[in-house]
């Protein structure tokens, strides 16, 4: 399962790290890592309504899925996508704000956490039906290619248990046969929920989805921040640049249970022993100062800074007001002349 | 010059397409010469290069995609081949468009046409009406056009309106209905119609049941009975107040509909009128729906499915005896 | 010792396995040690091998395999992991399985379980009760079963039977209900139960909602007001004649339903109650159902979008003001 | 496209035809193309209502699909399946009363024409919705092995445009993931009703989607019936011995309209002159005429049989009442007790 076709061959040299982006992804990573953490403890404090869902050990692909969307491009994350969202742009005050039942987050309480967008970096609200999101990242592409846009792409992302939905299946195919710049990032992180890859699929390798859809595909090891910068921006790249659909399927562990009210004890101790099992984050830090790319006084002072924007943003939605059934409006419409109350 | 039900569609399409860039037109079949399996875009493909795409067999991806363009300010209308076949997009349709303003405040102007209702020997699968499904969840305007001129008017309004509309259009009528041009004014969305006025029983209903009671409202007058129809037009919003001013007239009250009997349109506005009408009821309300089993196949058994002329007008006299 | 809600429809499958080799079950994280998002087959898969299967997550081909197995004479149940998801499975459930006896005069065994029903925190994707949406097409048997006892019995009367069966269970009762022992007695399939005999008004309704209209009926019976509460058990069919003979002895008709407000369960019951007891009604009837937008992920908006034991009291005092 | 993996290198011995079942196919084809010219001149002369969809051209797959199956297999024929319906074992009289409507076909009148299933050879009645029989043959399959049967194979037809539904992407996956003796025949007739291959899909060859799905892919020449029989037997075959599922896309050219409503004006003339749109019946006639694996006395002999089966069949069922709406039993559950009327 493991072989990667365009692989970085990461070049750990002494002087600088393996990729231009690579210690800016390593500080999303870490920031993802560090929020994730104080939003399981909020949750554990029962301060989170709602379900909380962290991206612990994807946070190098998700980084990588996030860091090189620009002004235009379109960006369809998914549950495990908090260091992608954040990548592209969204600022960690509307995660907390969701998260804490806020009003004034982008989704004012209607609608929880991971189902949050952020429309001014092009973030949808994904809904929870897994592959849904594919088709509408597509209908967005052709829309700008229809106005005229130019040099953009559109990049969404989905798990090994999502690409075995109808709806993956036509939106995947309708991309190819619209022939728009996407890029489809499939992180295999063994489980899906509770379940196995055994009982989720049966082809010898995801990556072959590639080839029935006329896509360009791509194995990469998912722990390896290296890889994950230069595959999924290669994918980016040769999208934006007119070339057929990406596929670009990432190897990892979940190192979280699917939620954190699962203690994901399914999990088999052998599994973890696995190279792609490792903890990405632990690995690029390591990294990051055995080559001293980074000293050790400026990592100390990242997560520093890091903690105190994470206090910062959770004072600030705790002290703001949630929504208030009574004073909502209760309007599915946005034409209201046409909104038809009977029997509520 | 006489224009059809189904050349009315077309027209408004060709004038959606003329007068707005956003509009582009999305469903199986409808590109090239050939102009879709009702011919309801004959001829488009051509005159607009680019705005009138084939899709793969694929009717999510066909919804989500619209649902994407729509979000970036585009005004796509999705053609279904058959309404019994947005089953397979009901996901996107109901989950996705129906809950993106309310979720995002971001709205979703998308139009999905369902090419529906029964004709003869079309059977289980060609024949449903739908209507009452996509009524059912928040989110969604419902139109079920019974005229040539709604049918071009509201197909128009429908592309107009910043939220997800679900346009029935009777195939039943493509052909039966004719009307000498297209129209010049027309009714405000959510509007009902006194197609008929009546002074002893209402029947309210929609699409082509509209022309079923008509015909049996014709055939009643020359008997001294005199029956107000009112055709709902869309469904969702239902437009209680003009239902609620016909039963004020007549005193009763006949809900006739072509979905199936449970939670469709007739109990739905029985509902209404019951709860909010009550006394103006001088009788039991009724309704007349198709039969709670799938659609047959076979002519003989299609016309006993559905509620027809002979069939409403007798629940109709049965009314009126009370 | 006492029994839950959940527990209830585990020891029924649990029964089921045991006792009838056709049955298996199928469904999303159901087997291993896991046992299900909600663990309503924890410790099936290890007690009955190869009879708890996990699948992909394909809600259309799970309902799919489910329908061919049962042509092959076996009785499947399917666990959607949320009702919200059948949406996919929905084509399936309402073309395939639901036409299939009419068409063929082959019947279709399957059941369906749905966790149903709103809970804080879940919002509009892990909430949805889509009881009318599979009521409102032909061939289906649609269950709510709103206690412990009722869990348990009905849904090994949903696999006994011979038709489609959607059971939907409602998650907010999985732990909050708790009975002594699981029945020895049951009610026949599709008979509505009076929950608590009254005199002055009948709340009619289904699932959780029973449990608000109880607690309503308790805090009114204080103040010389006696509600009796239906419980309409199965939402299809419908038990009309229970209905019927409650508000003969009341006069007065709310219905309560946790569904969107169009074409509920509540339309359905106030139609039937005006069409075939019209007479009955002293006063008109009403309806009260959850708001027509998206189910809130807050707990502020969600507890205003559901009918709650104060909406329902104000509401059921209106009505005996009339 | 046209590059067949498993191909049957057709040796046409002067002696004997290439496949042990040659000449029962071509009966089988041969009756198909009577026939369905039958139906076609019943509908022009308006004896017909609803669709008649023939399978004119793909007469050598469809007889392959249906030839190899034996009793307590599964098949799940499609709209295009006169002739695998016909060698399954469905007599005429069956088909030709669903046509003309009589009450006394397996359906009843309650659904129509190519609807129809024969359950007495394990023929499921399908549902319009392409791609919704894959996991009800999948289904069956599992049945069968969980009630201990041996020995058992299920193949089912899907078309080229059927191949992009969600529908069929869930069931090809699950077939695979449950491990059953599963065979699909896609016959890519180049057109979806009016729909080319290019705004269908995108892929290089369909047949790349076995490789997806974990299944073993053949492709075949669709009118040569020797190639058929060896590509459909063989997969037959090897599904039965126990392997994989397996995928057989055949090329052809759909040679009717889609329906005998619709006069196919939209396809170009070109795509006539492919090797893989010559028709399969002529051919097959030429060459057993040319080899002497028939006489030109028995062929003559054969049509006139078949011909007098036909009007046998047409006779009987005009002969035959249709349904009657107020005799019929309108009841959709067969539990009667739990059948709920109100409003209809
Ligand atoms: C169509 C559909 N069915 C079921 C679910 C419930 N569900 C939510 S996440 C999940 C597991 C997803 O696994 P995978 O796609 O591998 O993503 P991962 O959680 O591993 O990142 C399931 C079954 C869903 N969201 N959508
Ligand atoms: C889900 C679905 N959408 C639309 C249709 C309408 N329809 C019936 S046949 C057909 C074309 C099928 O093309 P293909 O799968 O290539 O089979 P062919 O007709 O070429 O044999 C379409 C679009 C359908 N039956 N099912
Ligand atoms: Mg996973
Ligand atoms: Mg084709």
């Amino acid at each position: 399962m493991l072989q990667t076709e365009t692989r970085a061959g990461a070049k750990t040299s002494k002087k600088e790290p393996p990729h231009e982006r690579y210690l800016e992804a390593f500080r999303w990573m870490l920031q993802t890592r560090i929020f994730e953490e104080k939003l399981t403890s909020l949750y554990r404090g029962g301060l989170i309504t709602g379900g909380v869902y962290v991206g612990r050990g994807q946070e190098a692909v998700s980084t990588a899925c996030g860091l090189f969307l620009q002004k235009g491009d379109v960006f369809g994350p998914l549950i495990r996508d908090q260091a992608g969202r954040a990548a592209a742009g969204e600022p960690l005050l509307n995660v907390t704000r969701t998260y804490l039942g806020s009003r004034q987050g982008s989704m004012r309480g209607r609608d929880g956490n991971i189902h949050r967008g952020w429309p001014e970096t092009g973030q949808i609200a994904m809904i929870s039906h897994l592959g849904s999101l594919i088709p509408v990242v597509v209908g967005k592409l052709m829309a700008k290619r229809m106005k005229g846009e130019k040099g953009f792409v559109g990049l969404t992302t989905i798990g090994e248990g999502g690409m075995q939905t109808g709806a993956t299946h036509e939106g995947m195919n309708i991309a190819s046969v619209e022939k728009v710049p996407f890029v489809l990032v499939a992180s295999n992180n063994h489980f899906a929920y509770s379940t196995p890859n055994e009982r989720q699929f049966a082809c010898a390798r995801l990556v072959d989805r590639a080839q029935a859809y006329g896509y360009e595909g791509h194995e990469v090891d998912g722990t390896n921040l290296a890889d994950c910068l230069e595959v999924i921006g290669g994918a980016v790249e040769r999208a934006r640049k007119g070339g057929p659909p990406q596929l670009v399927v990432a190897s990892l562990l979940r190192l979280a249970g699917h939620g954190e009210h699962d203690d994901a004890s399914y999990v088999p101790a052998e599994i973890k022993k696995e190279p792609w099992a490792q903890d990405c984050v632990l690995a690029t830090e390591q990294l990051v100062l055995e080559n001293g790319w980074l000293d050790a006084a400026t990592l100390k002072q990242w997560r520093a800074e890091i903690s105190a924007e994470i206090e910062k943003a959770v004072e600030t939605a705790q002290r703001e007001a949630g929504p208030v059934g009574s004073e909502e409006d209760w309007c599915a419409l946005s034409t209201r002349e046409l909104v038809d109350v009977a029997g509520e | 010059m006489s224009v059809t039900y189904l050349e009315a569609i077309r027209e408004a399409q060709a004038h959606l397409l003329r007068e707005d860039d956003r509009v582009y037109l999305y469903g199986q079949d409808i590109a090239g010469k050939f102009g879709g399996a009702f011919k309801a875009t004959k001829g488009l493909a051509e005159k607009f290069p680019g705005r009138v795409l084939n899709t793969p067999i694929s009717e999510d991806a066909m919804v989500g995609t619209a649902i994407g363009a729509a979000m970036e300010g585009m005004r796509p209308i999705v053609e279904m081949q058959f309404a019994d076949f947005s089953s397979i997009a009901l996901n996107q349709i109901l989950n996705n468009a129906g809950t993106q303003y309310w979720r995002t405040q971001q709205p979703c102007p998308i139009t999905v046409r369902l090419p529906s209702g029964g004709t003869k020997g079309s059977g289980p699968f060609h024949s449903q009406s739908m209507e009452a499904i996509y009524s059912h969840y928040p989110g969604l305007v419902v139109m079920t056009p019974a005229t040539v001129e709604d049918a071009y008017t509201m197909l128009i309004d429908a592309v107009a309106i910043d939220d997800p509309v679900i346009y029935c259009e009777h195939k039943y009528l493509y052909y039966h209905l004719k009307a000498d041009a297209l129209p010049k004014e027309k009714l405000p969305v959510g509007k009902a119609r006194i197609v008929r006025p009546g002074r002893d029983l209402s029947i309210v209903t929609n699409s082509a049941m509209v022309h079923e009671a008509l015909a049996v409202a014709q055939q009643l007058s020359g008997q001294g009975i005199e029956i107000e129809v009112v055709d709902l037009r869309t469904v969702k919003p239902l437009d209680t107040d003009t239902v609620l001013a016909s039963v004020a007239r007549t005193g009763r009250l006949l809900c006739v509909g072509e979905t199936f009997p449970w939670g469709g349109v007739t109990a739905e506005v029985i509902a209404r009128v019951s709860t909010e009408g009550f006394h103006l009821l001088d009788a039991a309300p009724a309704r007349l729906n198709s039969k709670d089993t799938p659609i047959p196949y076979h002519p003989n058994l299609w016309e006993t499915h559905r509620p027809n002329a002979k069939t409403i007008a007798a629940k109709a006299r049965q009314i009126l005896a009370e």
